[in-house]
């Protein structure tokens, strides 16, 4: 635990030396980029107004999550138990990767309205891909000789998916998982674009607009913590649930 | 400490006919039957390479894609879900215990584990004290008795072993020999194994595969020898000689047509 | 790299001069287009090239770090720009009145600016838009908690349209306005400089604080001042060098702007009127966006 | 092929039909969503405005592809390589991913320019993440008993990862870069957001100012048309260079 | 056709002291010796589950974390990059043709690949004909034999094979030890295997691995009998009798303290 801290403490100190070499390239102007000393200096003032936006921004990523996940694993498994359905939909699958946020957002307003829900629809429509891209690709890449061994077993498709090609495509779904929890926080910003009132990424945009660059970068720094320590969970849960996951076995 | 009987199917027989069995363009049988006495134990020999795993595979309905073949059982009825597979390798599940391992037949036919039968398999193939483990966690050994257990629970009326005995040392693999022979009495087994001695233990039928082009020799039995057999029966090393000279004269190891 | 505006001499060679516009171009950028388009630019021996942004607050960025010789802004966000200390200067000015309004649907629920109360209004994030919805509420007895506001950003009118908001503040009446009637829902609109907001210059022309002295500056403004004349002489002619410029502005929304744009053109883009940017600071103080009410010349300079 | 051909239009007429519903129940409001059949009219009507500006994307793409690629796979062997220096630079990759690009446009612009690079920058920027997690999680789940012989066989820390982890890898690998494909396009049009005067993203943001919905979602259906093919090519060269790839083999 | 010889180093003795090594606190050896004497066969016999893999790997420097163990060469030396090791699953590399599996070795150390040597292997193994197969193209006992060929390839002064021959055929099986025997003969040599016939064969040591507590009994040999011993040798019967005799004595399958 200690060491862990040692860790953070040391990746901070090598982030902010990165961030001051950037600063000095642009030649410390702050209102394109202030220093990291400035940026800190702000975010503690305004520690309570970004708390604020952060708890919003927090839980559309952990909602976002949840539903991109849940979606995206539905939808791999779908579309690994129907291959006739994968080769028809997966075009609209990456398809839903293409659009960008400007073109569906009044849609999403229309549909879902100016709430939390088109934030996290927009969230959950970044995270989803990784995912099911990621969970599909393992599914597919069962070793035969299980396959083999179920369908001998009288195996039907579903306990074969179940018992089978779901637990052996988990650590394809981990590394998807850890691709989904590194986009989440953009995704939840993406989906405040799509029009809010409070959220870490209307924060940023609206301290953009008052060119108040270093509460801009203040909330990125909350922004980047909350992405860390998600990333982090992730990854240790991942290491403590499937302890297993070797790539290939012989 | 036995495992509680459970009422047998009636013994079935089965005819395998391979007209054309192919991989990548390479044939590997054509025009060969296999005969497989109901209720008997079949045990198959032959070099390495010559086909036995593939043959045995025909019969648990897992040909590669392009062969021509037919199975016809005594009954008539489709073989599909009467047949237990221990294919050469383990194939263990990873992320399940040993335990976990032996009952996934059962969850994959969603049918209660019989939980009970497990413990004492797991028992007698020796892995009561390692239920727990992880495949990972096991000596080759012990990995390939936890595979026995698996096939043993199976409880089909058809058994397909493929060297299920190879990586154990020889007093163990008497003991699972016996087990094997006790549990699977009047089943209809085909064994594949390298070792004759094996073989003349158990097989109630000796068939040799020879190749290329692959065909089968059975090896003939005194008569009234029932299997299985005392390891000290001193007509064993007799046949053992005789089926180990049916043995050499073969092609060279490894060919193929 | 750009070399710097004031390196050029008098050579055969046309001086480069980089103009960042606040958007995509649109007629409100006519007399920059015009000058381009007519060679008013190439007449004072400059080769401009006109930037156009897909975020309205990264050109006063680039001007005062250096990638641009000027940008197009907005006189509102010039006082924010240097209440943060961004090194800019408005040099030049090409809307010289609000195009800003706040639209509702006409024959809808809102008749009158009382009508808003309890409503819905979007926005996109402009920076002071909630000053000037809340100084337009207080002009109609309201305040600005009586409505809701939700950011909006890239959908205005679609947003009334689709009746997800009763109005927005942000629409630009020489655009927004001909959008909804062109699509069949016709807009009204309220007027900030007729409900307690002082007018002021929608769209100026700021440069880099150290360079407004730099003589391709004046040189630009000669020549938008040549091109607003054209402009407004030959109309249709003009029209057809912007569409010629741009064809793919060529349509009846676009001719539509153009028109309601013309008369709000500065005739005179170099005038600065030191009055109105002390007005509007001091409002902007009022209504708590700036802190302090700096001394005009420190960010808004007459070119001579 | 023949079949092939089959699919692609089953599925095309597939998102035409969800298209038509997604339509009707935006209540027919062109300027939300245009009908398919006008769009389609009006990507004919424009074949060759779109056609420019595909051409740009589609150089950014594949630009974005191979620099976010390059650098990917590059920094996944860096920090598989080497443990400690994961320890301390996975939180900066994962900082990388959670900056909106309104917050960096400038800076991007300062250093880079307008021109290619920025946009390219982007889209690279936005490709890595994918790639790197994936093959990082890949390279580090090789098989022990691999890593056990590769040992006693006398390899050096480099020829074992040449040999061993990089091939062990290669399937993880492949789907990472599944993923970057999938966001390889909305990479290369938010790079346009840096500012630009060509590409699909800019046409679709400069439609969208002008209420050109019709153009705007003309531009969307080359995009998707874009990472339609992408990610079909690349299924089929994974599928073709990687034969072996079972998720967990016996 | 065979291998063309190269110069041999020297033989080379080991001593191993495992003082203790544990899987997850269970302890597997306390205060155990092993010793290989120069340039001599060690076979190693046990049952099922009692360490014997273990022990190989403490040899091949792959032991469990916190193990306490040392070993000792006569020329003082480490044994680092002297060792080849055949593990007891092939680990053949999946993506690699055979014969690319076989100069595996070669690639780890920036070598120039032997292709004449590994062709000339190839043949020997009976493999030369599925050179451009991937491994899951081949039959087990062709993976076996692949694997038994990439050992063979590294050329080291010690060797370890864990069940080298288990996957063969019998007459395949002889061909192999005599190819192991002639290419290897004069190297240190650790062979773990389940079958006394070929522990009695090639060994001129012969250990028995008993336990838990592991302990290491050596199984005493007619003197003058040098290895490799004909198949047809009558002593070799009445040893396999002695040293499966040996085998039975010994704890209940797979259990460990
Ligand atoms: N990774 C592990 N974690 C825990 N226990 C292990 C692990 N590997 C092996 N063991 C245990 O250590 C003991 C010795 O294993 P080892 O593989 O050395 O046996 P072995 O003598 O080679 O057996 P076999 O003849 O079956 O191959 C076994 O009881 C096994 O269960
Ligand atoms: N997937 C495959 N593709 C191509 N050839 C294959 C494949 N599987 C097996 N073969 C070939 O088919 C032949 C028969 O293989 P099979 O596994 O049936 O042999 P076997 O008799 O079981 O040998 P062993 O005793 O070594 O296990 C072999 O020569 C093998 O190389
Ligand atoms: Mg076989
Ligand atoms: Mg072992």
């Amino acid at each position: 635990m200690i060491r862990r801290l040692i860790h953070i403490l040391v990746s901070m100190v090598m982030t902010a030396l990165l961030w001051q070499i950037a600063y000095l390239a642009a030649g410390q102007q702050d209102y394109l980029l202030p220093s990291p000393l400035k940026t800190l200096t702000t975010a503690v003032l305004k520690a309570d107004l970004l708390a604020r936006h952060a708890l919003t921004t927090g839980a559309e990523i952990l909602l976002g999550l949840l539903g991109g996940g849940l979606v995206g694993v539905a939808s791999a498994l779908l579309l690994a138990s129907f291959a006739p359905l994968r080769r028809w939909l997966v075009p609209v699958l990456v398809i839903s990767q293409a659009i960008p946020v400007f073109a569906i957002a009044p849609l999403l307003v229309l549909w879902l309205g100016y709430g939390m829900a088109s934030k996290v629809a927009m969230a959950s429509l970044i995270i989803y891909f990784p995912i099911t891209t990621a969970f599909l690709d393992g599914l597919s890449r069962t070793a035969p000789g299980w396959l083999d061994l179920a369908q001998v077993m009288g195996g039907s498709r579903w306990t074969v998916l179940r018992h089978i090609r779901i637990p052996a495509a988990l650590p394809s779904l981990g590394a998807g998982l850890k691709v989904a929890v590194g986009v989440a926080p953009i995704g939840a910003v993406i989906g405040e674009w799509v029009g809010s009132s409070t959220g870490l990424g209307y924060l940023m945009l609206h301290a953009n607009a008052r060119m108040q660059v270093d509460l801009m970068f203040a909330a990125l720094l909350v922004l980047a913590g909350l992405a860390i320590t998600l990333f982090w969970v992730t990854d240790r849960l991942l290491a403590r649930l499937l302890p297993w996951r070797a790539t290939t076995n012989e | 400490m036995t495992v509680a009987s459970v009422a047998s199917p009636p013994p079935l027989g089965l005819t395998l006919t391979a007209r054309h069995v192919t991989y990548d363009g390479i044939t590997l049988f054509r025009d060969l039957t296999l005969d497989l006495p109901a209720g008997h134990w079949t045990c198959l020999l032959g070099i390495s390479g010559v086909g036995k795993s593939s043959l045995l595979r025909l019969l648990a309905d897992l040909a590669p894609a392009g062969s021509d073949y037919h199975v016809q059982t005594s009954d008539n009825r489709p073989l599909t879900d009467r047949v237990a597979y221990m294919a050469q390798q383990d194939l263990l599940l990873p992320w399940l215990s040993v335990l976990d391992n032996i009952t996934l037949g059962a969850r994959l036919r969603r049918q209660p584990a019989d939980t009970a039968r497990a413990a004492s398999l797991l028992e007698q193939v020796g892995l009561a004290d390692f239920r727990h483990r992880r495949p990972d966690q096991l000596s080759g050994g012990q990995r390939q008795r936890a595979a026995l257990a698996r096939t043993l629970m199976e409880d089909r009326p058809v058994v397909l072993m493929d060297e299920p005995f190879s990586a154990l040392d020889p007093v163990t693999r008497l003991q699972m020999q016996d087990l094997a022979a006790t549990l699977l009495d009047r089943r209809t087994v085909l064994l594949v194994t390298h070792d004759p001695l094996e073989a003349l233990r158990l097989g109630e039928q000796v068939l040799v595969l020879t190749g290329p082009p692959a065909s089968l020799t059975s090896h003939p039995l005194p008569a009234d020898w029932p299997a299985p057999r005392a390891v000290d029966d001193p007509r064993l090393t007799n046949q053992q000689g005789a089926l180990l000279a049916r043995l050499v004269h073969q092609r060279p190891a490894g060919a193929v047509s | 790299l750009l070399p710097p505006a004031n390196a050029a001499t008098s050579t055969a060679s046309a001086e480069k001069v980089t103009i960042m516009l606040d958007w995509f171009v649109n007629p409100d950028h006519a007399p920059l287009v015009i000058a381009k388009a007519k060679g008013f630019f190439a007449d004072e021996g400059l080769d401009v090239d006109l930037q156009a942004p897909a975020d309205p607050n990264d050109p006063p960025k680039l001007v005062a770090a250096g990638k641009a010789d000027l940008a197009v802004s907005y006189q509102p966000q010039l006082h924010l720009q240097a209440a943060e200390g961004l090194p800019v200067v408005r040099v030049g000015t090409l809307v010289a009145t609000p195009l800003n309004s706040l639209v509702a649907l006409k024959g809808g629920p809102i008749a009158s600016l009382k009508d808003l109360k309890g409503r819905k209004i979007g926005y996109s994030v402009g920076g002071f838009e909630d000053a000037v919805l809340g100084a337009m509420l207080e002009s109609a007895g309201l305040k600005l908690s009586d409505v809701e506001l939700v950011n909006i950003n890239f959908s205005l009118s679609p947003a009334i349209y689709a009746g997800q908001v009763d109005a927005v503040i942000g629409a630009f009446r020489n655009f927004e306005l001909n959008q909804m009637d062109l699509a069949g829902k016709p807009g009204i609109a309220f007027y900030p400089e007729e409900n307690g907001v002082p007018a002021y210059d929608e769209l100026i022309l700021i440069a880099r604080k150290d360079r407004a002295n730099a003589p391709a500056l004046k040189k630009v403004l000669a020549a938008s001042e040549r091109a607003v004349q054209y402009i407004l002489n030959h109309p249709t002619e003009a029209w057809d060098a912007f569409v010629k410029a741009y064809p793919e502005l060529n349509d009846d929304l676009n001719k539509r702007a153009w028109a309601d744009t013309l008369p709000r053109l500065a005739l005179r883009p170099a005038a600065l009127d030191s009055g109105r940017y002390q007005r509007f600071a001091e409002f902007l103080k009022q209504r708590g966006l700036i802190k302090d009410i700096l001394p005009v010349e420190q960010y808004a300079v007459a070119v001579r």
